[in-house]
């Protein structure tokens, strides 16, 4: 099936960074977007755009009968859903495919299976993934809970089954903390997704979030192109993500990618997606899939040598894949830094107008971004800005990179937090690689404190 | 030369119609040394391009893009103007217009209508519902904006009422 | 000996470049600058900076009494010279040395051997290096001229032996036009360079420029980056670069490759230097060598994955290459765009304010530029304002990649050549690589007939 | 407390004079219960930073830079202002000044001497050649911007003759 046109369901950065694979594969383009996007780059770059609604995204980014008008309306032979908004609705993608529009994804069962926490952690403790020692289900009972916890052994992590985004999810160090955990995360549960089932797993006390990048046809291959490292979050929001991960080698590497590209292929998984595994002294565990492209995406890129939304959209247009696993060779070292219209101490969002916008350039150094002189960043949506994306030889020489392209970068008008970003890459743990999930909480306590 | 050119009004109605039918911009024919040309300006996409800084890149013209074509002869400056009328009424959904309940069937409103508050102005097809467009005053229809099959974006004009 | 302090002795983009190479090894800058380029970008991102003189280039970026004042001033301990400007003085090289700074280059007697291009021609063609037939040196009497055009058949070419940039070259198409090429080519010798010394050669009547890029350490290991083609010139002027050349193969790049490392061991030959050739129906021609830093070496950066100017750093300080031939890759393809400051049709200058600058961003995209917006392009020096380099896996996706990019970028309130190279991109004959160094004055004369 | 504090001047201006000769920013001695702390602000770079959009990258602070610290004591604006100066005697050159024909000699000319054209008002070394630097005009010297062993960039005020 030849895919000639591609409706954006999606704005900001990845809008842009999807159109611009679709023009170098020779595809059109069609942006939809709210009337608070009407002068963003991807509307003004696309071939077409259509208006579909109002500034809130629920009558608009996420307004499925009006992206299935303006598909329709334009001739749209595919939509890609990008990351965030419908990206995991499977709702969505059937409606996508019902209508007889290709959907730039997985098979709606798998963004379905995935997007229920307990079925992709039975699926994959199925087929041979790694997983965190927790409860085999919903827990039934407080009871339950005790003994689970007696037997992963404390600290643990009980959490909304239905969640995201760290809603309804507590921690008990000991026994005494338990019940409380237990009722908080439940009634958060039952708040934020109008369900209280949770469930219960050891917690890992100083992991890393390392997750694996795969890529399926709909011929049976299934390919990794290895790992990226994202344990710098704050508030489980991603903020510097590398490839590779500074503890991983090419065996362990090896060892997860051929247990995961295995489990896949038995799955039957279509297109792109990710892993993400909690790992701590030298072991991995599943935590989620994410059945979508990702922000942190880039620095897969960089390492590899391919573009991943192209492969995207061969993959969705019916082709193979075309190489092997052996085929991908991973090259240097990635970092991104994802620039966020906040303030970089307090992280409140400063959205308005960017009177100066000066990107940097020179070698080895992306930046993917929709921000340009004079545009004004709407209060509606993600504050994400910019992505700046480096590769060099080395990690050493990536985080280099990276100190002289944040300094070469201006972001007027606005608060960014590229100043946090260039103090922690001055950061001497950082240079190390030496840094868990919580080194960055941790880290922006230290700077805030030390003024 | 002197005796002046020979034309057939009806042949140039009848190229411009194709021209407005089918999205073309210029026709021309040539027979022996006879030549007609009919050419029409599409008009820009509306008010988005007011907050695009001038040195930044602007879409290519792109013909077959209903959305920047909805809005047929006025200039770009009416347009602007008209998203601002009082008596606008703009579509509440992205989707097809229709001027009349069924294909054959007369129109709801024509141009210097009364009209009640209320009373159905147009409709506006999408995902295969069709969506009563009410007029949300008293008056006149003043400006009909559209045609049956016209694709409309979010906060497109349709008519004008006063 | 350890280089902590470098004098960038230049100005625009390759002032920059060399600025980020050595902020990313940890090395400290010096800018020196003309009053004309106190705004200068590379000027604000120095570590330090020195006015060394006014506007005209002979009183400042040519005074040379003025930037060995400022490297002692500054305490540098080494000169990059750039390209242009004083890079292939041999006086000044002998001078930075004399004064006890690295120089960052060649060594003073080569880059005196390259200059003189009798001498080169000879030095190259006793080091076993292909070369174009013609005269063994500067033409005693026209007579000799007669005998050896006749020697190596017509069309043939006189030029000045201490020619450049197209001054004192005509061609004579056969016998009857010799006496006249040759007063001509005399008489502009004279005018231009105050020597009326010139020789001959065969003319080729439909080359392609391929250029083959060198370094050496000062072990005595000298290793090639691959070639670069450069046929798109428009009066001797570069305007699109690729690396590698469309016409080239693996063997055929060895083959030249193995040559010219052997002959530069046995020269003794110092740093980075690129040999030009002639190439046509599978014969290299050797015309000149360069013994600087070239405008157009992102383009092997890219497909080799090094930092040429950080390895033109290392050597200088000393060290030791640290890899062979064997270990350098070439991976997918690259294209680089000069865009300058002319009109895009008759090429006249177009200094002067830039309202907007915005440069083109995501994978596979970078840019050399000084520009920003507000900064004023000054009228006294080279047009060329932006270096526009894309990388793709493949010849096609890079060209598809520079049309979108160049589609992306703004340079608002002056002229630029960004249409003309958008031109380019998408002539049928440049897409398939068919094309001499006579193709980009045809095109830009077709494109002017049709309007 | 209430005796107030004890201080020695002249142990503050030896700590002023160290701090200007080892071209340090602060310094600061503790003993017991006794804190000195001296510190100066150094001049930012002049002129030249007027032509710079307020969003693009500022040179970090270099305190090593000769350059950018070869006007002692005056703020920004007032070397903007000297700059302009009708007076102004300006470097014609990269160099070191010398206000000195020799060390040990008097200088050339102080503060509040009367100077006719063509007198020598200070050297500028560059590449070992003591360049004379001379007055424009006859007149009084009213400012001496310089030191002897200072760096001079092109261009850069040197004394103020009017």
């Amino acid at each position: 099936m030849k895919i000639g046109k591609v409706l954006i369901a999606n704005r900001g950065e990845i809008a842009l960074r999807i159109h611009r694979a679709c023009q170098e594969m020779g595809i059109r383009t069609v942006a939809v977007h709210s009337t608070a996007d009407a002068a963003a780059m991807h509307v003004r770059l696309a071939d077409e755009s259509v208006c579909i609604g109002p500034p809130p995204a629920r009558e608009s980014y996420l307004n499925v009968a009006a992206i299935l008008s303006a598909a329709a309306i334009t001739g749209a032979d595919a939509i890609h859903p990008g990351y965030g908004f419908l990206s995991e609705n499977a709702n969505f993608a059937e409606m996508v495919e019902a209508h007889g529009f290709v959907f730039i994804g997985p098979r709606p069962e798998h963004i379905r299976m995935m997007g229920d926490k307990i079925a992709a952690k039975d699926a994959m403790r199925r087929l041979g993934v790694p997983l965190v020692p927790g409860s085999p289900g919903a827990l039934a009972s407080l009871e339950e809970a005790r003994q689970v916890a007696a037997e992963v052994k404390y600290p643990v992590l009980i959490k909304a089954a239905a969640g995201g985004g760290g809603r309804g999810m507590k921690v008990a160090r000991d026994e005494s903390e338990l019940e409380e955990a237990w009722r908080v995360a439940r009634t958060e549960a039952k708040a934020a997704f109008g369900d209280d089932a949770v469930y219960l797993e050891k917690y890992l006390d100083r992991p890393r979030h390392i997750e694996l990048q795969v890529l399926a046809d709909t011929h049976g291959h299934v390919v990794h192109f290895g790992e990226r490292d994202c344990s710098l979050q704050r508030r489980h929001q991603k903020l510097v993500e590398e490839a590779g991960s500074p503890v991983l080698d090419a065996a362990q590497r090896n060892a997860l990618g051929a247990q995961v590209t295995r489990a896949l292929q038995q799955l039957g998984y279509r297109n792109a997606g990710t892993l993400e595994f909690l790992w701590q002294d030298g072991q991995f565990a599943f935590i989620e899939m994410n059945t979508r492209l990702q922000v942190e995406h880039p620095v897969t890129e960089m390492v590899c040598g391919i573009d991943l939304v192209k492969e995207q959209l061969r993959v969705a247009a019916g082709e193979r894949l075309g190489y092997g696993q052996s085929e991908i060779r991973f090259q240097g070292h990635a970092i991104e830094c994802r620039i966020t219209a906040e303030n970089p101490d307090t992280f409140l969002p400063s959205p308005g107008r960017v009177t100066t916008y000066h990107a940097p350039g020179g070698l080895g150094v992306r930046v993917d971004s929709a921000l340009y002189s004079g545009y004004a960043v709407p209060p509606h949506y993600d504050s994400l800005i910019a992505k700046l994306v480096v590769h060099g030889a080395t990690r050493a020489e990536a985080i280099a990179r990276l100190r002289r392209s944040l300094a070469e970068m201006v972001v007027d008008g606005i608060e960014t937090t590229l100043p946090l970003h260039l103090a922690i890459m001055e950061d001497p743990e950082f240079q190390a690689g030496d840094y868990t999930i919580h080194w960055l909480e941790q880290f922006v306590a230290r700077r805030n404190a030390g003024g | 030369m002197s005796n002046g050119i020979q034309f057939d009004p009806e042949a140039i109605r009848a190229l411009a119609q194709i021209l407005k039918d089918t999205d073309l911009t210029e026709i021309e024919l040539v027979e022996k040394d006879s030549r007609i040309r009919v050419a029409r300006t599409l008009p820009p996409a509306p008010a988005m391009q007011m907050a695009w800084p001038a040195g930044l890149p602007q879409a290519a013209p792109a013909p077959a893009a209903p959305a920047a074509m909805a809005s047929p002869a006025p200039a770009a400056e009416e347009s602007i103007d008209l998203a601002k009328h009082p008596g606008l009424v703009a579509s509440p959904m992205v989707g097809v217009a229709y001027l009349a309940p069924e294909p054959g069937q007369p129109p709801f409103v024509a141009l210097g209508s009364r009209v009640t508050q209320g009373q159905t102005l147009l409709l506006v097809e999408a995902m295969k519902t069709f969506n009563q467009i009410k007029a949300p005053r008293a008056g006149t229809v003043t400006r009909i904006l559209i045609e049956t099959g016209t694709p409309v974006e979010y906060g497109e004009p349709l008519m004008i009422v006063e």
